[in-house]
């Protein structure tokens, strides 16, 4: 950290990477995880605020939300934006499409199932998107302190996806052998034997399904 | 067969294996790893060619068929699924092997070579199969490389995302791959018609307090919703959303939804 | 158009704005719909070179794939990135490669030319999770008993890996350099080999393309 004018300037690059091609917006926190040093709120609030005055007059701004900062286009390009959007149709965010299949396929749960699956909080904007697209309602409630809601797929979501009943989704048992153990080091540039390092890793959350749902 | 310093073929249990099988003790877990990871009969003979160093020009047929019928059968008595295909290979190997015995007219050249075809398929697999590791070496989207995602506010548009059934088989393989690093999170599957009729059952009981358990079982479903239904119902009772009561013995049983102590104080 | 100039910049704005906001790649003859005036294909790739390289020595770059133009992050960046999602897209099993791989270099192919070369069975699940990836399709059918489907990669397929066309991937190998009769000449003198140079029953694109282009 000897010249610490560069070194700001390589957090403000990573900031500005991490806000570009996130999906969701980023709170403090999350954004604090990028760097291996210890940011202070302030720092971070610092540098952030010297991106959103990088950003000033381009088409895309640096936006503190509820939820965290992210980046948007700005209202007044949305018209120019528009005139492309007949050729490529939207999509949900990866974060709505989760919560949608955890509710698919693990219905009725409660937010808080979600969240467990998951692993982090659902925004009730997620869940309100899904409620007024009219592809999930409220079933019932979970007598615990709370009562939480307990959300299902409804007839539209099937009519939408053209399906006729959830059994038609598809099955999910056989992407096993597909994939590779995620979090598995990056399989080594292999020496000429045809064996690789690493022994062709079985996923194992496939196969505990399939356990579990064999017992 | 060990003179020549081997790199390590594998890494079982975080030991490396040399030599397979002869050489070296291989705990008999770490064997049947070694062997479930051929891709199929030309990989495991391009394996045993590699390992010697051999020629695949020259391929000395019968030391090869000899090793490679040896580990088909290690596959073969530790009841590893062992494909079809590795029995044919196993029978042109001894095809091409008695071929080799019999004397060939000088004059066909190289077309005569019983091992001819068995080189060019060996050789094209391994192309294929080192093209394969490059390409999985090139960086990919996603796994390697971050696209930009910048929110442009498409509802306002009045356009709504699609969906099809494949994304939603992509959003729950994401979760598996994230539960597999977060081991706590347990992701069990039960059927879907199940967890389906446990949702159908509940929005019955929105309408009416409680239902006849016989009401929710109508035989001209067929058997298979009957039993389904029966499952969700008992999911739904070890779920406690749902409860089961009876008033007097052999007298209806009743489904109703759960009321806790807060529903009591409402 | 009085003041060319600052026509220009905005021109560039808009761009930059619908590229950031864009989820797939926009070729010319969309970015030519962001604006009302009728841009030349040379004007535009100007300001798309002029704004590649305002982007220079940042987290995130402009790139030129298959499909157009997009942003991405440097791939520098994706260790910092990967912080805020665990997830990781999947690493596909040696199967899923190989198959990938001979429908790259040969294409088209059938399933059955698939298995021929690598002497196994290649199941449904393979070439479905392939096509799910939208990085294989069906072009066509053989017109042999059975018509089956001939498979080749898309252009998300290029995209995904960041390249332009297939030339671009890593080359195959020469058959030769397989010989591994450490320091000896690639068997000269016996007349033993049985096979003295590629056989090609099948037309090779991909070759092709790239004799084409060393030529």
């Amino acid at each position: 950290m000897d010249t610490p004018s560069l070194d700001l300037e390589h957090v403000k690059r990573i900031l500005e990477a991490a806000l570009l091609t996130s999906q969701e917006p980023l709170a403090l926190p999350e954004l604090k995880q990028l760097f291996d040093e210890e940011l202070s709120n302030d720092a971070l609030c610092r540098m952030l605020e010297e991106l959103r005055g990088d950003w000033r007059g381009r088409g895309v701004e640096l936006v503190h939300v509820a939820s965290g900062w992210r980046f948007r286009a700005r209202p007044e390009y949305q018209r120019f934006i528009e005139r492309l959007t007949p050729i490529k149709p939207p999509r949900y965010s990866r974060a709505v499409m989760e919560t949608l299949a955890i509710i698919a396929y693990k219905q009725p749960v409660t937010r808080g199932d979600i969240e467990e699956i998951r692993g982090v909080t659902v925004s009730t904007n997620i869940i309100r998107a899904l409620e007024e697209r009219g592809w999930i309602d409220v079933v019932g409630h979970r007598e615990v302190p709370g009562r939480p809601a307990l959300y299902a797929t409804t007839k539209t979501f099937l009519d939408d996806l053209n399906v006729r009943s959830l059994d038609e989704l598809p099955p999910l048992d056989d992407l096993g052998s597909l994939v590779e153990t995620a979090g598995a080091p990056p399989v080594a540039e292999t020496p000429k034997p045809p064996v690789a390092e690493e022994p062709e890793p079985q996923p194992q959350p496939v196969e505990e399904m399939r356990r579990a749902a064999s017992a | 067969m060990s003179e020549i310093a081997v790199a390590p073929i594998a890494k079982v249990y975080g030991q490396p294996v040399l030599e397979v099988p002869q050489d070296l003790y291989i705990p008999p877990d770490a064997l049947e790893v070694f062997l479930e990871q051929f891709e199929g009969p030309l990989d495991l003979l391009l394996y045993l060619i590699r390992k010697e160093n051999t020629d695949v020009l020259d391929i000395p047929m019968s030391k090869l068929t000899g090793q490679y019928l040896e580990y088909v059968e290690m596959m073969r008595t530790r009841s590893l699924e062992l494909a079809a295909e590795y029995l044919l290979m196993a029978a042109m190997l001894i095809e091409i092997k008695s071929r080799m015995l019999l004397p060939r007219p000088a004059i066909e050249g190289l077309e005569a070579d019983p091992r001819a075809e068995l080189v060019r398929r060996l050789l094209e697999y391994e192309r294929m199969k080192l093209a394969a590791q490059r390409l999985n070496e090139l960086p990919q989207a996603g796994r390697d490389f971050s696209l930009v995602h910048v929110l442009f506010d498409e509802t306002a548009a009045g356009r709504l995302p699609d969906v099809n059934a494949a994304d939603l088989r992509m959003a729950w393989l994401a979760l598996l791959t994230r539960a597999a690093v977060n081991r706590h999170h347990r992701i069990t599957r039960e059927q879907l018609s199940v967890r389906e009729h446990m949702s159908r059952i509940l929005r019955r009981l929105q309408e009416a307090r409680y239902i006849e358990f016989k009401e929710l079982f109508k035989p001209e479903h067929g058997i298979a919703v009957l039993v389904v239904t029966f499952l969700a119902l008992l999911e739904l009772a070890r779920e406690s959303l749902v409860e089961l009561t009876q008033q007097a013995a052999y007298g209806s049983l009743y489904v109703k939804l759960k009321t806790g102590h807060l529903a009591a104080v409402e």
